[in-house]
């Protein structure tokens, strides 16, 4: 019945099917909904969140879903800056999923504070040393961004094509990317960057707060960095699960090969950084606000020991690295399946540990170790946009030609 | 010496507490709450929800029975001048909105409930745990609102509050002294906290005036601030004559003796405080 | 984010931050509506629509 | 022409464009954030003129006087008043909260007459006409039947007392019942030492004084005057002995950790070491009292510092350090009473601290243990006659008609047992007059409300150990909020009914000043009257004009044993006293329940506090959710480790675990005194309760 | 529905709705444009405002120019206390200094003194300046400190006849001459508007700085 819409020249599935695989996230849509609409109409009494730990599971999702959604401007980078021309083929994918995290992170940010209304302050209002204003600020350009970027995608449905307006309109965008390509590229390394700084300027924080250069602390770039590093990996997971799902090979193995191999390499640099930058800390930092590098892992309540570090760096950093550098490895397909799954870990880990342990640490000699566990309603809301990622990127697949390489790679047989 | 007409010269409001009198009874929180109007909710139990805007801790030396000792440890907001004393406070400097900022001629940090939009990050940004959100709409029970001053604002549902040292008592005194044409003395502006303090253990007053009470203390012997080293520069001054009280203040390392007295942990290539 | 509000302040911080995001809405800005008017043109000219490519 | 979408296109375009040039997505956008700051359900206090009334705090006996701070008709703070002597401008937590005692929901709004069951909170209004009319009916049906009517009061002395005497008299009963406290064995034993005439007093002139060796006493946590004693506690030399590191202790010079309940002992063996290193004063033992060498050859023989350690387990070079101490100091005094001073002491006890003062000459002088005068009201006090056995007989079933509490909220402050709880709740007629829904009121079959101490007009006679007698006058600082009535109005008025000549008085105004005779004055001027010191200061005595004081050796024991098996419980449990709770008659408010540790309690239940090693032992762990056990209840606590708590020792907060109020103070935690049962003193008949046995069991 | 049909209806709509008709028919969408621009502008500017606010009579009237007459200045109604706060609109017991009997033959004198003064009630005055509870305005650091005259905030109200009618901002709750009567926020007087930019300009002009927050917020 929607068959109008379908592309040109591929093969979907029937539209009840359709309908029924959709039905799982809608209803997580819809209890997400309505969790929202808890926290909205009677307040963040909500969620577990309490005055220890009011930064929590959602600061945690929303830096999470924009670390792997760097993909789409790391992508766009290499494509349109750089000139890596295989990667046209997943960079419609890649600014699909980053739309969605963006999508996401909005989302999420609406929720989260007390005062939904008054959220406009930020722009209006803005105090310009506040990382949270440059990360408002860079979030919402780069998300407009990459609706101007997703819009030519959308206007190469058959139906929207056949207008020769949006034709035209497309088409001229096409032609003018690589400056709103350059322009998103610009904005990322910014906000990427600023939600590095977000917790990495709390000097009165000493787990967060990370020396760096100017205004801007070390966690500034190494979350650009990871986030350049990880984004992709995340896209080419979500390839390789769209691929799953609908059985049909749809990127060609040389474009996963470049974009592993340059995650590879940017992961593995990131690694170092990242553990240099750990060392200066926890040698030269630590020491002057009088803490030493194991109280922040020890007396804990086990939520947040040593083993996290190891976790973070080793097991989701090196050991991916190594896979991913390597050809032999990363073309074998389950090791390089491995490797970019580890990789998206490795960085919500990084998050989640950047976001929660300056919160659950004590720094008041007579203060204790908190542990909070997220409430229904939390989880909901995070789930919510994932769920709701999950239904744009099925309708983006089912009605537009985001995988190029798709007709080539899965001929039809015309009736 | 300063030698401008006192009215227009910056002040810098602080407090000193004396921890060796501090018997910890509590009456400054009680004092404080029903100043501000502080919210209260049927189970105040769980600290980690119940708002106090100075918080009395209960802290001890560590020892084994009978050598055991204690001390409380009163935390309002420290009102912290950030690194340098440039007003770049922890909390002023990351608030999105400009919702609290430091006040450069009185030294205080205060906080706009209208304009805030709970986004929490001042709290994230706030070592001493002294900013509190409004988890609940404000909810005073049978005629309990017929207490509520007019003199603090209620706050709403969904944003941040914290001490403000009794910001109100300042705009009341400075009236009274504009009427009377002269200037607004030491005692015409002390903070709830202050004034309901049986033992006499905080002092109020304007750090940089040599005849306030506050400028002495703080440069006794005792003289602490707590986590001096994070460089927040507190207005907030603690003393006490106890070793071990004094280490609680900050963290240190083992090896660490905490001989040193307020400012002492500079910013290399600053001019530091 | 205008000079007109209450926090703006004539100084480094305010021209390189907020000159840095009217940079960015300048070139969206006029970036979209270069694509628009020459669609606009480029239709009237009788160019796209449909399949005829 | 046919409209298309490129004309509905173009309209849109056009409204949207005209839109955002017209100012309602702004304005809107803007009022909607001002919205958010005028929510209707968001509370805005009214403005108006801002003004202080006077008044006096009645929540503890310590005698405040206050400051209370008005804004049009409301009152928005409660302030010390910096005129009084005694807490000069401060005022503790609990004072000050009184506004939302004042305004909270604990109120009871008027005469009521229970409706449903006992206790099942089910009520029916009455004007104060029937409301008085029931009372004079429930008394007269028992006129005559002289054991059965009993009426608790709050105060055993001022005017509302007086007419609570008189009410009785009218009916025929002579059960004219207080709480009592360590002042009621401070005056047995100073009836025995120094002599005594009715109204008098024991103070101690801690402002003089130069250290404080306490017994027991939380100076610093709410005994005596507390905001004076804290003042006291942050200032003078200390000695603190009790077995847990109180604040008080914490503050102190010295701490004396002595086993529970033997304070007494350890002041004997204080005294014995004074005497055996001849570090008494001698001149003052040789020339103002009697009685010294049968005492002293008492004390040799059974409190020697090393017999004593059997008991107390403080070693002698302890002893003696602190008798080194204490005589070495220029005006020492031995205070006692445990934690606020709340509970009695046995009398063998007092006598005990008695002794140790005249042992340093610090009886009636400068910084010592001094008579005080009789408060001269014009109207004469009886006092109660045997009050410790006849308070005992309150908990025991069938021995009372009809209760009547004024202030002291029996089935909290009394209930010290189940069966003291059932006991209570048998009595057939229950009145209360108490302001707020406190446990007795909801028990009760009639309530008739008095004002709180913010809204009426009433002397408060102190009685907190101060070194001179004082009332503070209670002041009406606002208008009724409720439809209550003065307690002592309502007495005259009911008194009429039943015996006319015995209340011949128009109202309760004139009889108060009638009552108060002289003081009225300065009570009407300045809201206190302080009357004269009745010890003898420096050269005066100096010269030999002391009273004589007679060494009294006590009949009674000196330490009470704990009630309970050791084997079944291995512990002992304690009170632990703070200063923000309020452990009498009347809760706390909200804002005092912020104030309570997450030690004390947490998500509404009791934390008990006990030595590491201990809890090693019994293997519990901080946090650990147990079951504490003793011969009079059991309840649910949670464990929390402290190692200033002595090993065997469990410390449970006292105040807490009220069962009526409202939800902001009910139901939070569990009462000590529920577990605490009776420990009666031979000598005096009171419950001298320091403690009780106890187990703690995980679950 | 087979799918070269499909294909073909798309086609028929996309050209009745593009090519052919598309010159002449530019004036008319034009014409749609305008329509839609003035209605929205007619909206946005005259009905919007009207929708907004709120009006309502004061309990009755008064004449500030009669009693300024009679007492002479402001002050004598609206003074400072003791303690330096600003007593605002007189309350009935500083009327009745005057009033306790009918002065006069207006409407407005008898409703006042019968349904207010007789029966002791305090008059239910509609402020037109009062500021949000956030705010903390001190007259004293305005009148006693700088000086200022009433009217440069209050405007002309000191020689009014009658009083207007107030109106409140229904979403707000506020008096409307905080925003000031017009929607656009432009102001010629200074009186004109009370917000916190208003203030801000002043004091920056005045001062040199728009000053803290705490300094006008409570």
């Amino acid at each position: 019945m929607d068959s109008a819409l379908i592309p040109e020249g591929v093969e979907r599935c029937s539209f009840k099917r359709f309908t029924l695989g959709m039905i799982i996230p809608a209803a997580l849509v819809i209890w997400g909904l309505y969790a929202a609409y808890l926290c909205w109409f009677k307040g963040l009494n909500q969620t577990n969140m309490n005055d220890s730990y009011g930064f929590a599971l959602w600061i945690w999702a929303d830096l999470a879903v924009i670390a792997v959604g760097g993909g789409a401007f790391f992508t766009g980078f290499l494509r349109y800056v750089v000139g890596k021309d295989e990667l046209k083929n997943i960079i419609n994918f890649a600014v699909l999923v980053g739309f969605c995290c963006y999508c996401s992170a909005m989302l999420i940010l609406a929720i989260d504070i007390g005062q939904p209304l008054r959220g406009w302050f930020i722009f209006w209002h803005a105090n310009v040393h506040s990382m949270l204003t440059e990360v408002a600020f860079c979030l919402s350009l780069y998300l407009t961004v990459l609706a101007i970027e997703y819009l030519p995608l959308l206007l190469e449905n058959r139906k929207l094509d056949q207008v020769p307006f949006f034709h035209n309109l497309g088409h001229n965008m096409h032609e003018v990317m690589a400056v709103f390509a350059a322009t998103g590229a610009f904005l990322s390394c910014f906000h990427q960057g600023s939600l590095g700084g977000v917790t990495g300027v709390l000097y009165g924080r000493p787990f967060g707060m990370r020396e760096g250069i100017f205004i801007w602390p070390w966690t500034f770039f190494l979350y650009t960095w990871s986030a350049a590093a990880c984004g992709p990996c995340f896209t080419m997971l979500s390839c390789k699960i769209t691929e799953m799902i609908t059985g049909k090979k749809l990127v060609k193995d040389n474009v996963y090969n470049l974009l592993a191999k340059i995650s590879g390499w940017m992961l593995g640099t990131y690694i170092v950084a990242k553990i240099a930058d750990t060392l200066w800390w926890a040698i030269v930092t630590v020491p002057t606000t009088g803490f030493t590098f194991m109280e922040f892992y020890n007396n804990s309540n086990n939520f947040h020991g040593l083993w996290i570090l190891i976790l973070e760096i080793g097991v989701c950093g090196l050991l991916p690295v190594a896979i991913l550098v390597r050809k032999k490895w990363r073309e074998n397909s389950s090791l390089f399946f491995t490797a970019i799954l580890l990789a998206v870990i490795g960085v919500c880990v990084n998050r989640w540990v950047m976001v929660m342990q300056p919160m659950a640490m004590p720094v008041m000699t007579f203060d204790q170790w908190v542990l909070y566990l997220p409430s229904w309603q939390e989880w909901a809301t995070t789930i919510l946009p994932v769920a709701g990622g999950i239904i744009i990127i099925a309708l983006s697949y089912r009605y537009l030609p985001v995988f190029p390489q798709e007709r080539e790679l899965n001929p039809v047989e015309k009736s | 010496m300063n030698t401008e007409p006192k009215e227009t010269r910056a002040k810098k409001f602080g407090m000193v507490i004396d921890l060796d009198k501090c018997t910890g009874c509590g009456s400054c929180m009680v004092a404080c709450s029903s100043e501000n109007n502080v919210p209260v909710r049927k189970d105040e139990s769980d600290k980690l929800l119940s708002a106090t805007w100075i918080r009395v801790y209960r802290i001890t030396n560590g020892k084994e029975f009978p050598d055991t000792e204690i001390c409380y440890f009163p935390r309002p907001c420290m009102h912290c001048g950030g690194k340098n004393d440039d007003g770049h406070s922890p909390c002023v400097s990351v608030c999105p909105a400009t919702a609290t900022d430091y006040d450069h001629s009185t030294g205080i940090v205060s906080q706009i409930y209208t304009r805030c939009f709970g986004c929490r990050y001042c709290m994230a940004a706030c070592p001493y745990h002294a900013r509190y959100f409004n988890w609940w709409d404000p909810i005073w029970p049978a005629k309990i609102e017929e207490s509520l001053s007019p003199d603090v604002s209620p706050r709403m549902r969904g944003v941040v509050e914290k001490c403000s040292f009794c910001f109100h008592r300042y705009q009341k005194a400075k009236d009274k002294a504009y009427i009377e044409e002269r200037d607004v003395e030491e005692m015409e502006y002390q903070t709830a906290c202050t004034q309901a303090c049986p033992s006499g253990a905080i002092t109020f007053g304007d750090l940089d005036n040599p005849d306030h009470a506050v400028y002495t203390l703080k440069q006794d012997k005792r003289a602490f601030r707590l986590l001096e080293r994070l460089h927040t520069n507190p207005k907030v001054y603690y003393l006490s004559a106890r070793s071990w009280v004094k280490r609680a203040g900050d963290n240190y390392v083992s090896s660490e003796e905490p001989t040193k007295g307020p400012g002492a942990y500079k910013l290399e290539g600053h001019g530091g405080h | 984010m205008f000079p007109n509000v209450w926090e703006w302040a004539w100084d480094a911080g305010h021209y390189i931050f907020f000159g840095g995001m009217w940079y960015v809405l300048a070139i969206l800005f006029l970036g979209m509506n270069w694509c628009v008017f020459k669609a606009i043109k480029d239709t009237k000219a009788g160019k796209g629509g449909g399949h005829d490519h | 022409m046919k409209i298309n979408r490129r004309h509905f296109l173009a309209l849109g375009m056009g409204a949207t464009a005209g839109t955002m040039l017209s100012p309602l997505p702004w304005k809107l956008t803007d009022d909607a954030s001002i919205w958010t700051q005028n929510w209707a359900w968001t509370p805005v206090p009214e403005i108006g003129e801002s003004y202080y009334a006077g008044g006096a705090c009645t929540l503890c006996p310590g005698g405040c006087s206050l400051s209370v701070r008005k804004v049009g008709t409301r009152v928005v703070k409660i302030e010390g008043n910096e005129e009084s002597p005694i807490n000069t401008g401060d005022l503790c937590g609990v004072g000050i909260s009184a506004t939302q005692l004042l305004y909270g929901p604990s109120r009871i709004e008027g005469p009521m007459i229970r409706a449903g069951k006992r206790g099942e909170g089910k009520w029916r209004r009455l004007s104060w006409e029937g409301a008085e009319a029931q009372l004079a009916e429930k008394l007269s049906a028992l006129s005559g039947s002289k054991k059965s009517v009993v009426a608790l009061s709050a105060s055993k002395q001022g005017s509302v007392a007086l007419l609570i005497q008189r009410l009785l008299a009218a009916v025929g009963s002579d059960r004219f019942l207080t709480l009592p406290s360590v002042h009621d064995t401070l005056e047995a034993a100073m009836a025995l030492t120094m002599g005594r005439e009715p109204g008098e007093g024991v103070g101690f002139d801690t402002e003089n004084t130069d250290l404080i060796l306490s017994l027991g006493s939380s100076v610093a946590e709410g005994w005596g005057s507390p905001v004076r004693m804290v003042k006291t506690a942050a200032a003078k030399t200390m000695i603190q002995v009790e077995p847990r590191l109180s604040t008080t202790a914490s503050m102190a010079d010295i701490w004396v950790p002595a086993k529970p309940g033997t304070e007494g002992v350890f002041a004997l063996s204080v005294a014995a070491a004074m005497i055996q290193e001849k570090l008494y004063d001698h001149l003052f033992v040789a020339t103002a009292t009697e009685g010294f060498d049968a005492f002293s050859a008492w004390l040799l023989e059974n409190y020697t510092p090393k017999k004593a350690e059997a008991v107390t387990g403080v070693s002698p070079a302890l002893v003696k350090k602190v008798a080194v101490a204490f005589a070495g100091a220029r005006r020492p005094v031995a205070i006692c009473g445990r934690g606020k001073g709340d509970t009695p002491i046995s009398l063998a006890e007092a006598l005990s601290v008695f002794a140790l003062n005249a042992l340093k000459g610090s009886v009636q002088r400068d910084g010592g243990l001094v008579k005080v005068g009789a408060i001269p009201y014009t109207l004469a006090m009886a006092e109660t006659d045997d009050l410790g056995a006849k308070l005992a007989a309150v908990t025991e079933k069938g021995r009372t008609e009809l209760l009547m509490d004024w202030g002291t909220n029996p089935f909290y402050t009394l209930a010290t047992s189940q069966e003291a709880a059932d006991a209570l709740a048998a009595i057939p007629t229950i009145i209360s007059f108490s302001p707020y829904m406190d446990e007795t009121a909801a028990m009760a079959d009639l309530i008739l409300p008095d004002h709180t101490h913010l809204e009426k007009i009433q002397d408060v006679p102190v009685r907190a150990g101060l070194e001179r007698p004082l009332v503070t006058l209670a002041q009406p600082a606002v208008d009724p909020v409720m439809t209550t009535k003065h307690t002592g109005e309502m007495l005259i008025s009911v008194g009429k009914e039943l015996d006319a000549d015995a209340f011949p008085w128009d109202d309760y105004e004139s009889y108060l000043e009638e009552s108060c005779g002289e003081m009225w004055e300065a009570l009407s001027e300045g809201g206190l009257w302080q009357g004269d010191i009745a010890w003898k200061r420096g050269l005066e005595r100096m010269l030999g004009t002391s009273d004589r004081f007679t060494f009294v050796i006590p009949e009674g024991p000196v330490f009470l044993s704990a009630n309970g098996d050791a084997s079944r419980y291995p512990l002992t449990l304690v009170p632990r006293s703070s200063l923000r709770i309020s452990s009498g008659a009347v809760a706390d408010a909200p804002f005092t329940m912020k104030t309570i540790e997450d030690t004390v309690l947490l998500k509404g239940v009791s934390l008990v506090e006990m030595n590491p090693v201990t809890a090693k032992e019994a293997g519990l762990h901080e946090g650990d959710t147990a079951t504490l056990t003793t011969s009079f209840g059991m309840v649910p606590v949670k464990v929390t480790l402290f190692d200033g708590v002595m090993p065997g020792v469990v410390a449970l907060s006292k105040g807490l675990g009220h069962t009526a109020f409202d939800e902001y103070i009910g139901g939070k935690g569990s009462s000590y005194t529920a577990l605490s049962g009776a420990m009666v003193d031979s000598a005096t008949g009171f419950n001298c309760t320091w403690g009780a046995r106890a187990s703690l069991k995980r679950g | 529905m087979s799918l070269t049909g499909e294909k073909q209806t798309g086609r028929e709509q996309t050209g009745s709705s593009g090519g052919p008709e598309e010159k002449g028919a530019s004036g008319v969408v034009a014409l749609f444009f305008i329509v839609g621009l003035a209605a929205s502008l007619a909206i946005g500017w005259i009905v919007f405002p009207k929708l907004l606010y709120s009006k309502s009579e004061q309990p009755f009237d008064f004449s500030h120019v009669t009693h300024a007459d009679a007492v002479g200045d402001c002050e004598s109604c609206h003074f400072f206390r003791e303690d330096g706060s600003y007593a605002g609109v007189p309350t009935l017991e500083q009327c009745i200094e005057c009033h306790e009997e009918v002065q006069g033959e207006s409407e407005a004198e008898r409703v006042f003194v019968e349904e207010y003064v007789a029966e002791g009630r305090e008059v239910p005055w509609k402020s037109y300046s009062r500021q949000p509870d956030c705010v903390f305005f001190s007259h004293a650091a305005h009148v006693k400190g700088a000086q200022m005259e009433c009217a440069e905030c209050h405007g002309d109200i000191g020689e009014s006849e009658s009083l207007k009618p107030y109106e409140e901002n229904k979403l707000t709750g506020y008096s409307r001459d905080i925003w000031g009567s017009n929607i656009s926020g432009m102001k010629e007087n200074s009186w004109d508007r009370m917000k916190m930019e208003d203030c801000g300009a002043c004091h920056k002009e005045t001062m040199g700085s728009k000053g803290a927050c705490f300094q006008c917020h409570k």
